[in-house]
Formats: structure tokens, C-alpha cells, sequence
């Protein structure tokens, strides 16, 4: 019996690792997505911004993150405690005397969580693309990864006030996805569009991403790396209801991209008349974040309609959002945060534990902490050393001004 | 000497340079260019935002001759370049006053 | 023993699971292969194919391909039953009475059967390349994932017809990867070769794929994904006799791919007198796709020199192919029609179980069958809404015209 | 018990699988990191040395090189023993016998053995990038992964007599990176720099890799690939804390990465003015590469610090290079020699079992035989067939010398 | 006839544009070069190595006109391309001898 | 005034620059071009099917000066851009009627 709880324990471990692992290649597939849907000009500077973002965010939580969100919290707490790093591994015994209830590595743990705090903060470098200074933007990154994410994701998975409130969100529709869009959306508002994307009379012009093949990979990459974000998020395999459940949320986190890309690819062809490959990408992504709250209670066939919504959403979306004057390069926004909300309030379709009030308190609380903390963050940052580059180092591209690098030096621009 | 320069669409320009080469055209010079005329751009929609591309890609060739091959030249590239369609291109012709062969040291019609 | 069957059944569950994810990404191999193959103006085409098609598989596979494969299947039957949807998952209770005898998940079971769909259906998208339209490209998909794949993969792993006549095809040589090239080959036929790729004199023009690292990065992201493809076909995992075969398998998939990609390009150097990068890519699949057919039997040393084979056939398939006026631009049909044809007869060297005929009777049957389904589903698209792209369109790209996106807009092309 | 036996086998082997696959795809890592980082010219041939050179590696370790390094090695010997082939797997017999002694499948070990062996060989193709002939870099492959490495690997990993000198190399700081580096250095110098590297009065010319986004890829494949490689080299998952051990390895390889990025990137900040992208990814390697020796002794802050000295390290290291006219376009020679030695060193820290004896030892014996030995090699390729393209070809690019094909045929360079 | 060759900066191009569209010029031609002058290049790190770039992009755009509106149009070009700063770039003007439209077979100014 | 227009080999770009700099020449115009000529394009093989590559790269240099400049402008080109080897290109020279920098409004010699 001791022998089976190591042997399960162990499982249970590698699990969870090979999902993390999965997760952590996410920050690839955003770096991709985001250098294929920029201009040439900021693609090296974007590229930088991502692989800085993924470091910090692991070593903020490393240092405080991880303590902030898990360690020390009162049960129902909206006020986190702080400490530092991230605890004492458990031990055999203490393992064994559990009987099992304790069935995974801690270090394992920290490392799960940290690559979702990653996925957090990639979602905003491209929304605020092609004209953020990239050192503001590193700044606003050690205070997302190591408070302002921390602090929410405590509220619910920490077991704080929402956990309380009824907030269900599996694997983090609203925990990792619209936080990291409400992040982006205040930093949009306070940086304005790219010079050139909206004309005088109303008119918004279009300003192509660059590079298709790499924002297809990129897709391609977050995709494969969702059956880690989802399938890990059960936290559990190892017996044969656990191992069902996790195959039901790779099912389901599947045919959720399908129903979303398709969806969008339709809805583009009909509106705009060509089968337009960008919506079609950002129709996977939302088909992905819709089913994020719940993967696990609805079968094949119901998932497939929520990640088909999703899609369906992100197309007026990312149009709405342009009619706003609300530049998001990448439609990050509505990828993460209205197909986000979509999903959390989806969770309602299937999960008799969810109700409509546990789930809008959920959005709205999250949304207003993370909006306004980083609206704080971003007009501090805005108002020292300023947030958007000069309009020359724009024009030229923020490659040259950012990173003295081109990203492709040797190709001819037209 | 003359400097025929003209302006062609690119799928032409296999055909423009054999009709050249079979009238004794010996070396052309070609660049990639953006054309605006009266054939008009298109409008795409990306991501349900309109942009207009005002340009349109064409093909200059400028070919050095003596001024004896003009008219054979001016024929060779009309026929070899017209599609009858609207953006087909233009042919200008200028003064060549000095032509130099920098490998010979060679000027003048030799040259060319 | 009740709870180790449990644990068990939760580790082949996973291994099913990983070995799917796995193969998921041949997705993106496929996208980024053929992306790389093609011309810069057809790129963001084959890419949005790429991605559908990945789509509709999956959402075909699960409303009747899996059924159609799998369930209420007569042994030895030709004709499928019909019907919806993947059925029900394992409960604790049958599966603790059957003993072990039901060792993983059902939706993982799907999960990783839907994959093989998907990548049967990439094959076409490669051959038919540059010149056909999107949107009969898709509804081709939907007739190939919902049901000429699933029929034939009913008669030998539904415990058809061809399972009875002793065909033996461990992860799919002939069902999934000839299964594909079949399909290609009805669809290039009909449609005929690019323009300007024959002269009038026999003459074959080179139109080179505008993008080699895209292309190499393809191909070792489907060689990746073939670990999950081969490994994951032993379909268990946990007992020392099975944790060996799947080791067997991927040691014996690496090597034949080596050999493979070895013998191409020695053989391209002496050919063509200069180190055909493509060609050696095509040589590691070949090599892959040879092997499929059984990975385990033989030794390393023989999966070796079986994929050697496989890479020296692929190079001559792929010139006379052009001989022949058969258009195939990334090689898709001599990779996985003639390889694949190769692999499936070398079965007999290793495997006892495998007899010359039974191999003969599957690649005439599974042939005979995707090639005359497919070449009546490309006829009737062909005569109603047409698969080809007009002679301005394809001149023009396919970008424009499918998409009205350019892959690369703002580099210079010459 | 003894079915429990059975089950830890197939976990352990599963995990040695899973983990040997993630350091597989590092193979593509390094092709996009080094086709990101040479010129456009230069790209379809270095992806041919990168395909080629990991299908000789598993050819030539299959052939000798796994017998040379683990088969008949007499407890603290120098000298090799030759023989062929990788032996007979396990049975179920002998396993159940060893009362879980033997834990996984030899046919595994093989497999996480090979993929280390091309690990090695990828580190040398960045360095002698854009003007060696393709052909003398793949007979230097043959030798490297046939003899060089298993040789030196036997020493530690075999059994042979740097194990008995007490150097300690968990996943091979000095066994595979910092021999790959002492590979390439030694080719280095014998070919020279590229043409117009370095001008008459001391001057060094920057020769700007020519696509970034495939620079990033490669170094986040790498990056996920070094998950397997360091938490795969714990080599056993089975029980509680077998199961912690992987997961600290996995925390304390991702932060040393981490560290070492941040380190490079405020360094060249600072130095250079720009945040330069390109030393920002070798910092993350740097500090994976330095964690490798010891990513299990440590903390997560500590193993922080030991990537983070490794980024402060490669950068001013890269410089250095450059003012010996050591030209080395990917900086491998200063990422995993460099900070191989560094990561070498600082097992002390936190090792008790290590002595700086033991592993100053280490670091003489493998750079002293592996550096002289490929000088060997090299020279006598050199005196032979030559080992450098002729002016012309390394003007024009070794892509039409050596491949025929050109990577990016339609983009206009300028 | 005459032939305006003209190097501006490059994101004055649609300025320009306008500006010849306005005066009544029907087509250009447009071509992507690197400008040396007195406007200076930049010196940039990389890998802490300099690379100095010394040439910078510019436009070349290229009109044919009939002689009447040679004025206005070096006029226009004024107005529209300049920015005051070094570098704005310059115009050449030569003489043309002959212009033919392609499609139509048309010559001299009715060609332009 | 004159124009010259030079086509060069890319490798010689470099050298040609500093030969005009050092006699003088303030300004350059250069543009990536595809030359056609007696120094024939090469054949490749490609998955076993041949492509021609019938042009070769060259760079196009146009250099506006006074006319007292133009010999000496010869012989830097000749000198700086010669390698001896079929392919090396060639000058044209053209006469300018107008020079005009657009900073200034600056007109004829002073503009160049
Ligand atoms: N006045 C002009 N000066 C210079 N180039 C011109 C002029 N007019 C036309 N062109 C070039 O010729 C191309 C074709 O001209 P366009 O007016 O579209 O059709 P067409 O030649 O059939 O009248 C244009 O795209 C442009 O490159
Ligand atoms: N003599 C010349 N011949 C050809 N092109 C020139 C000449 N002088 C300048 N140019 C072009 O004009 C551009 C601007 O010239 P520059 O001397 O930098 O500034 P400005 O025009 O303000 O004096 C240059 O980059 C070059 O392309
Ligand atoms: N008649 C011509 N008109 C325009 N350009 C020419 C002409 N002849 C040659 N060229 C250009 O000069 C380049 C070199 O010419 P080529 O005949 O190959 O060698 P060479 O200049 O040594 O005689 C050609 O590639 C082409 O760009």
C-alpha cells in the first residue's frame, strides 16, 4: 500500500510536470503568434519582450508570487499575506502518513502555477505591441507576475473570498486569461493606437501582420501546449476517475478549438468574403479560452458549441474594438478577455455547482482589481519615465530605438 | 546612343527579353518597381479593416543600344509586352551621351 | 490489486494521452513543411487549410468518423454501421471487473485516434498545393474525415474485413499515410499540374519552395510527433514486457527516420552533385513512413535499413512522378504512397504473423477504395462549384484570392 | 509486489521516453537557432549540417559509440573497449529477479543516450557556421559521435576514471556541452574566421543574424528540450523521492534559464546601450548550460544566481572571443564551453560529494582529449579534402555550393 | 518631354503622390533605393561589434511628364517632400525623347 | 550637369563608394538591380528538375555631379569597380537639365 502511494505519487508528479512543461512552451507559441501578426520593424523588440516576460515572471514568483497566492491564506481573505519564495518540499513520511491526500511534488507545484502567471502576462505584450517602450513594459511585468496576478489568483485558487463566493473557473477563463486581458485593455487606453491605425474620418486602416507562417505556428504552439494548461489543471490522474477526467478535458479542450476556428473562419468568409487566416487563428484561441472554465463537465459535443461561440465572438469583437479606437495588434482583448467572460458564465450550461451570481462576481472582481491596479501601474509608469516611444523611434520601429537589432536585416521592405 | 527604359508588367518579362535578345540585344538591366497609372490598386480587407494598395508591382528594364537598333527595339518591346490590357507600361527613351564597358575600358557604341 | 489497476489504468491512460499530444503537433509539422514548400503567394492558403482541415477531422471524427471505425463494427465486415458520437466512458466498476482487460480511457482512445484522421488529411493538402480552391479543399476534408477514412480504418483496427485477411499494419503505413497519399493522388490527377511546371518539351521546371527553415522545421516537428504516431500504437504501457515494445518502438522510429534522411541525401549528392536539403527531408519521412508499419518487430539496426530504403525510393518517386506530369509540390505522395506501399510489404521481413498476401490484400484493398471514393468525391466538386483556381488567381496567388491576406506583405519578393 | 515492479518499470521507462523525446526536438532548437543567427545565404546549408548531423549521431552511437561508453567498461579505465551494437533488452525474468534494481528499458537508455551524443555535435555546427564545407562537417560528425564523445562520456557516465576521480556532472555541463565547445573551438581554429569578420587594424564587423523569430524559436525549443535533458538525467521517477528530486530539476532548470537571460539582457542593456535580443538568448543558455552539471543539489534561488553568473559571463565571454579573432556566429563556444565550466565549478556550492579537485580534473581531462582529438580530426580533413569553402563559394553563400538550393529563393535581400 | 527622377524619404511617398495626382500627373513609377549623402547613416551594436549602416532607404520616384508641367511638378515635389531636415533628397530632371504607351501604341506626350 | 548611372557588381559596391567620396562626389543614389548580359546566369538542380537563373545581381549606382567632375568620375568608376572579369557592368551618362534639393530649393550645380 506505502509502495502504491509513492508509485502514485510519483505519477501524479510526472503528470504535472509534463503538463507544466507543455504550459511553459506557451511563451513560445505567444512570442510567435505575436512577431507573426507585428510589423517587421518591431519584431525583434517583441521577441525581446517575450522571452524578458517569461523570466520574470518565474523568478517574481519564485520570490513573492508563489508565497502571495498559496502560502499563509486565510480562507475567504481578500488581503493577501507576503512572504517569500516557495516553501519546504514535502517529505516521505509526511507523504505516507497522508494516506495519500497528498499526492504531488510541491516543487512541482510552483512549477505548474508559474507558467500560468507567464500565460498571464504574454497575453499582455501584444496587445500594447509595436509602441510600448520595452523597458516600461519589463517594469509593469514584475508587478503583474509578482502582485497584481498573485493577489487575484489567491482570491480563488489560494482559496480567498471568491473560492467563497461560488467563482468556479477551472483552469483559468478568468483567473489567468481576462486578468491578463484587463491588464492589456488599461494599458491600450493609457498608450492610444499606433501612429497611422485610425484615420481622421472614423476610418480604421488595416496595418498587416508580417509574417503569416509564424503566427500560424505560434497557434499551433498554444494549442499543443492547452492540453497541458487544461489537462493539468485536474491536478490529479492517477485512478480511473481522475484519468477519465483528464482525457475528457483533452477532448474537450480539442474540439473546442475546432468548433472556435471553424466558427470564426465562416463568419469571416460570409462577413468579409475571404477565409481570412488571422480570424481564423484568433477563432482557435477564443474556442480555447472559452472552454478553459470548464473543460471538464460538458461532453465533446457541448464543448465543441462553447469553443464555436467563442469564435463567433472574437470576429465582431476585434471589429467593435477597432471601432473604438482600441488598437490590440494581435485581438488579444477579445481573444482572452470576451471570449474569457464567455466562457466563465458557460460554466453555468454544465456545472450544476456554478450559479450566474458566483460567476459574474467572479468577472467582475476580477476584471476591476486587475483593470484598475494596472491602470495605477501603467499611469506611474506613464507619468516617470513614460510608456510609449517618441514618434520618430516608432516610425523607424522599436527594433532600432529598443533593441539595436533588426529582426530581419538581410530582407528588402517594401 | 539611346537609354530605352520601360515600364512592363512582371509575368512579361521572359517574353520582353527573349524579343530583345533576337534582335541583337545584348545585356539589360532590370528592377523591381511599383507602378501607379491608371490601372488602379485593389482594396483587401485584413481583419475587417480595409487597406488599399495604391501600387502595383511592375518591371523596369533599361536596355543601352545604338541608336541605329530604336525603332526595332520600340517594336520588339510593344509586341512582347502587350496584353491590350490597361497597365501595360510605358517606354521612354533618352540620350545616351557616354557608354564605358568597365571590365575593357571600351566606350561609345562598343560599349553596349 | 484493485487499487494497482487503478494506477495502471491511469498510466496507460496518460501514456495514450501524451503519445496524442504528440501527434496533435504533427499538425503544425504538416502546416510548417508544406509552408515551406510552397511559393511566398500561396503560403497564408496553405496554411489556413492546414489549420481547417486540422478542424474539421477532429469535429467529422467525433460526430460519425469514430463510430463509423469503431463501434457496432462486424468482425470481418466491409460495409460500416452508422451512427453519432464516441459512446460512453469506462465506469470504475467494469473496468475493476474486467481485471485489467480494459486498461484506458475511452475519450482517450478517441483522442488519439482523431489525430491519425488529421494527419491522413494533411497529406492531401501538400500534394495538392498552389492551385486549388479553399473551400472545395475543405469540403473534401469533410468527406475524407467523416467517412472514407473511418470505413477502411474500420476493416483492419475496427475488426473489419482486412483484419481477417491478416493484414497487419501497426501504426497506419497503408491506413492513415497511403490512406492520404490515395486520396492526394485521385485530387492531383483531376486537377493537374501547376501552371508553368511542365514545358511543352517534357521539360520539368524547378519551382522551388520559398522558405527551408519553415520546411526542416516541419520536418522535425512531425518527427517529434511521430514518437507519439508509432509509440503510442502499442497502445499500452504498463508492464515490463509492454514499457519495452513501446522503447523498442521509439528507438526503431528515430533510427529509420536517420536512415532515411542518410540515404536521400547521399543519393541526391551523387544524382544531382550538390546535398538536396529538401530531398533529405523527405528522405527522414519516407523513412518514417516505412517504419510505421512495424516499428517493433525488428531490430534497430533492421528499422535502420528499412528506412534507408525508404529514403532511397523517395528520391527517384519524387523525379519520376514529374516524368510522369504528376504535380506533386512537397513530395506527399512518394512519401507516404510509395514509402508507405514500401513499409507495408517490409512488415514480412520481421513480423512472422505477416504474410506477403495479407500485405498485398491491404494495399489493394485500402488503395482501390481511397482512390475511387476520393476520385468520385474531386469529380463531383470538379463539376459543380470547381477545384481549381482561375489561370489570373493561381498567377495572382491563392493568398488574395482564399484569404485576401499576403503571408509575407511587407517583404520584398523578386 | 511484483506487479507493483512491473508498474514502476513502465513508469520509469515512460518517463525516460517522454524526457528523451523533449531533448530530441532539441535538434530543431539548435537548426533555428543557428539558421536565425547566419546569414540568409548560409541558412539551407546549415539546416542540412543540422538534419544530417543528428541522423549520423544516432547511426554512429547505435553502431559503436553506446558499446564504447557503457558496454564492457572495466570500473576506472581510460581506454575503450570496442564492440558493436546496444545489447539485449531486459526480461521480465531478470527484472522481477533484481527486485526493482532494473527499472527501465535498456532500449530507453539508448534513446536518452543518443539524443545527448547529438547534442553535443548540434553545439559544433553554430560555430563553424557559413564557411566549412558540408561534407568535411559531416565526416567530422562520424568520428565525433562514433569515438570522440563516447569515449570521454565512458570516463564519467561509463564508469571509467574521472567517475573514480570524483568529478560530478549530473546532466553534462562538461560531458556534452562543454565537449561540444571544445569540438568546435578546435575546428574554429583551424578554419578561421568568416571573410570580412574582422578588418586590418583590429576592427571586429558585426555580421547581424538574418531571422530573430527563428533565433527565439530555437532558443525556446531548447529551452523545452533541456527539461528533458536535465530532468531526465535524474533517471528514476518511481517513488516519493525520486519523484522530488525530478521536480526540483525542473524548477531549478527553468529559474538558472531565467536568471541568465534577465543577467544578459540588463548586462548588455548596459553595456551596449540597446536591450540586444541575441545575448539575451544566450544568457538563458548559458544559464541552462551551467545548471546542467548540478540542477538538483541547489535551491531555486541559488540555482537562480548559477544561471545568472552564467549570463553575466557569456556576454563580456562573446566579446572576448571576438577580440582573439575566434569567430564563433552563435556564440557556442561561449554559451556551453564557457558556462560549462562556470556550471562545472559551481557544483561545490552546493554539492558536498564534489571537490573542486574532482572537478578541475574533469574539465583538463575531457577539454584536453576531446580538444586535441578533434584538432586531429580536423587537420587531417583539412590536409585532405580541405575543410573550408574557396573565396568564391563562402561570397556567394554555401547554400549554392553545398546545397544547390537557396533557403529564401523569393525574398529580395538587400 | 521631360523624365522627373526624384529621391525623397521614404514616408513622404504618399504626400508626394498626392501632391503630382493634384497638378494632374496621371502615373509614376517607384522603386525602393538606399540614399548616401550628406545626411549621415547610424553606427549600431550588435554582439557588441559596430556595424556602421551607411546607407539609408529612400524613394525613388520616377514621372514622366510633357513639358508644360514642369513647373508645377518640381513645385509640387518641393512642397510635399520636404521636411526641412538633411536628407529630404533631390531632383533630377532630363529630357525625353520619346515616350510610348504600351498598350495602345500612342507616343509622345499623349503617351505620358 | 550629367547623370551617371553605373552598374556594378554588389561586392564592388563598397570600393566604388569611396573611390567617387575621395574625388569629390557628395551623394549617391543606389538600387539593387538584376543584370542580363554576356557573363551568363547558371543552372541549378532543385528536387531533380532544373530552374535557370538567367539574371545575375548587380548594383545600380546614380550619381548626379557638374560636368567638370564627369572625367575624373570615369575613372574612379573604371578603376574602382574593374575586376577584369567578364560581368563587370557599365557607365552611362546622360546630360541633366535640372538639379533641385528639396531642403533648399537649391538649383542646378550647387544642388548635386
Ligand atoms: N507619367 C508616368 N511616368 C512614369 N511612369 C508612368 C507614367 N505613367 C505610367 N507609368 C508607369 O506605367 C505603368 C502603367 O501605366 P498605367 O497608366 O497603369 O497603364 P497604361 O500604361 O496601360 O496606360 C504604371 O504602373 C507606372 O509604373
Ligand atoms: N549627387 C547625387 N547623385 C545622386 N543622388 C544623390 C546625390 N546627392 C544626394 N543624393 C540622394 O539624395 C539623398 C539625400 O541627400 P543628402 O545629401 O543626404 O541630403 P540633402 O538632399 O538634404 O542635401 C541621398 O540619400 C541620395 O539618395
Ligand atoms: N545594353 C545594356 N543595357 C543595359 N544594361 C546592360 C547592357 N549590357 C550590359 N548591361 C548590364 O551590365 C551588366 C554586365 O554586363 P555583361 O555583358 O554581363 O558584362 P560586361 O559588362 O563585362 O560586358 C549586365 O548584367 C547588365 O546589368
Amino acid at each position: 500500500m506505502e509502495d502504491l502511494i509513492q508509485t502514485n505519487y510519483a505519477l501524479d508528479t510526472f503528470y504535472f510536470l509534463v503538463m507544466g512543461v507543455l504550459v511553459m512552451f506557451m511563451a513560445c507559441g505567444f512570442s510567435m503568434l505575436e512577431s507573426g501578426m507585428v510589423r517587421a520593424k518591431n519584431t525583434a523588440e517583441i521577441l525581446t519582450k517575450n522571452v524578458s516576460l517569461y523570466s520574470i515572471a518565474c523568478i517574481m514568483y519564485l520570490l513573492v508570487g508563489y508565497y502571495i497566492m498559496y502560502e499563509n491564506v486565510d480562507t475567504g481573505s481578500i488581503l493577501p499575506s507576503f512572504g517569500t519564495l516557495i516553501g519546504a518540499e514535502n517529505t516521505v513520511e509526511s507523504t505516507l502518513a497522508s494516506g495519500g491526500d497528498t499526492y504531488y511534488s510541491k516543487r512541482s507545484d510552483y512549477f505548474f502555477q508559474v507558467v500560468f502567471v507567464a500565460t498571464a502576462m504574454s497575453i499582455v505584450s501584444g496587445a500594447v505591441a509595436e509602441r510600448m517602450k520595452l523597458w516600461a513594459f519589463l517594469i509593469f511585468a514584475v508587478v503583474l507576475t509578482g502582485l497584481i496576478y498573485p493577489v487575484q489568483g489567491m482570491w480563488t485558487w489560494g482559496g480567498g473570498w471568491l473560492a467563497e463566493a461560488g467563482y468556479s473557473d477551472f483552469a483559468g477563463s478568468g483567473i489567468v486569461h481576462m486578468c491578463g486581458a484587463a491588464a492589456a485593455l488599461a494599458g491600450v487606453l493609457l498608450l492610444g493606437p499606433r501612429a497611422g491605425k485610425y484615420g481622421p474620418d472614423g476610418r480604421v486602416n488595416a496595418i498587416p501582420g508580417c509574417n503569416m507562417p509564424l503566427a500560424t505556428l505560434g497557434m499551433f504552439v498554444l494549442w499543443f501546449g492547452w492540453f497541458g494548461f487544461n489537462g493539468g489543471s485536474e491536478l490529479k490522474l492517477s485512478n480511473i476517475n481522475e484519468a477519465n477526467a483528464v482525457a475528457q478535458v483533452f477532448v474537450n479542450t480539442n474540439i473546442a478549438a475546432c468548433g472556435g476556428l471553424v466558427a470564426a473562419l465562416i463568419l469571416a468568409h460570409i462577413w468579409f468574403g475571404k477565409a481570412d487566416l488571422t480570424m481564423a487563428l484568433n477563432g482557435a484561441l477564443a474556442g480555447l479560452v472559452a472552454i478553459t472554465a470548464d473543460p471538464l463537465s460538458g461532453t465533446a459535443f457541448w464543448s465543441m458549441i462553447i469553443g464555436a461561440v467563442g469564435g463567433l465572438i472574437v470576429v465582431p469583437s476585434i471589429v467593435l474594438l477597432d471601432k473604438l479606437r482600441i488598437d490590440d495588434p494581435v485581438g488579444a482583448i477579445s481573444v482572452h478577455g470576451v471570449a474569457g467572460i464567455w466562457g466563465i458564465l458557460a460554466v453555468v450550461f454544465n456545472n450544476p455547482d456554478a450559479t450566474i451570481v458566483g460567476q459574474l462576481t467572479g468577472i467582475v472582481g476580477i476584471f476591476a482589481w486587475v483593470f484598475l491596479a494596472s491602470l495605477a501601474v501603467w499611469a506611474i509608469l506613464k507619468f516617470t519615465m513614460g510608456i510609449r516611444l517618441s514618434e520618430e523611434d516608432e516610425a523607424v520601429g522599436a527594433d532600432i530605438s529598443e533593441t539595436g537589432i533588426e529582426a530581419y536585416p538581410e530582407f528588402a521592405q517594401n | 546612343m539611346k537609354l530605352i527604359t520601360t515600364i512592363i508588367k512582371p509575368f512579361k518579362l521572359d517574353d520582353v527579353r527573349e524579343a530583345l535578345s533576337e534582335i541583337g540585344v545584348a545585356g539589360m538591366t532590370v528592377t523591381e518597381v511599383k507602378g501607379f497609372g491608371r490601372q488602379k490598386g485593389h482594396t483587401e480587407l485584413y481583419r475587417g479593416a480595409e487597406y488599399v494598395v495604391d501600387f502595383l508591382p511592375k518591371v523596369k528594364i533599361e536596355v543601352a543600344i545604338g541608336d541605329d537598333l530604336l525603332d526595332q527595339c520600340l517594336d520588339a518591346i510593344r509586341t512582347s509586352a502587350n496584353t491590350g490590357k490597361v497597365g501595360d507600361g510605358k517606354v521612354f527613351v533618352t540620350s545616351l551621351e557616354e557608354v564605358v564597358r568597365i571590365r575593357t575600358g571600351e566606350t561609345g557604341p562598343d560599349a553596349v
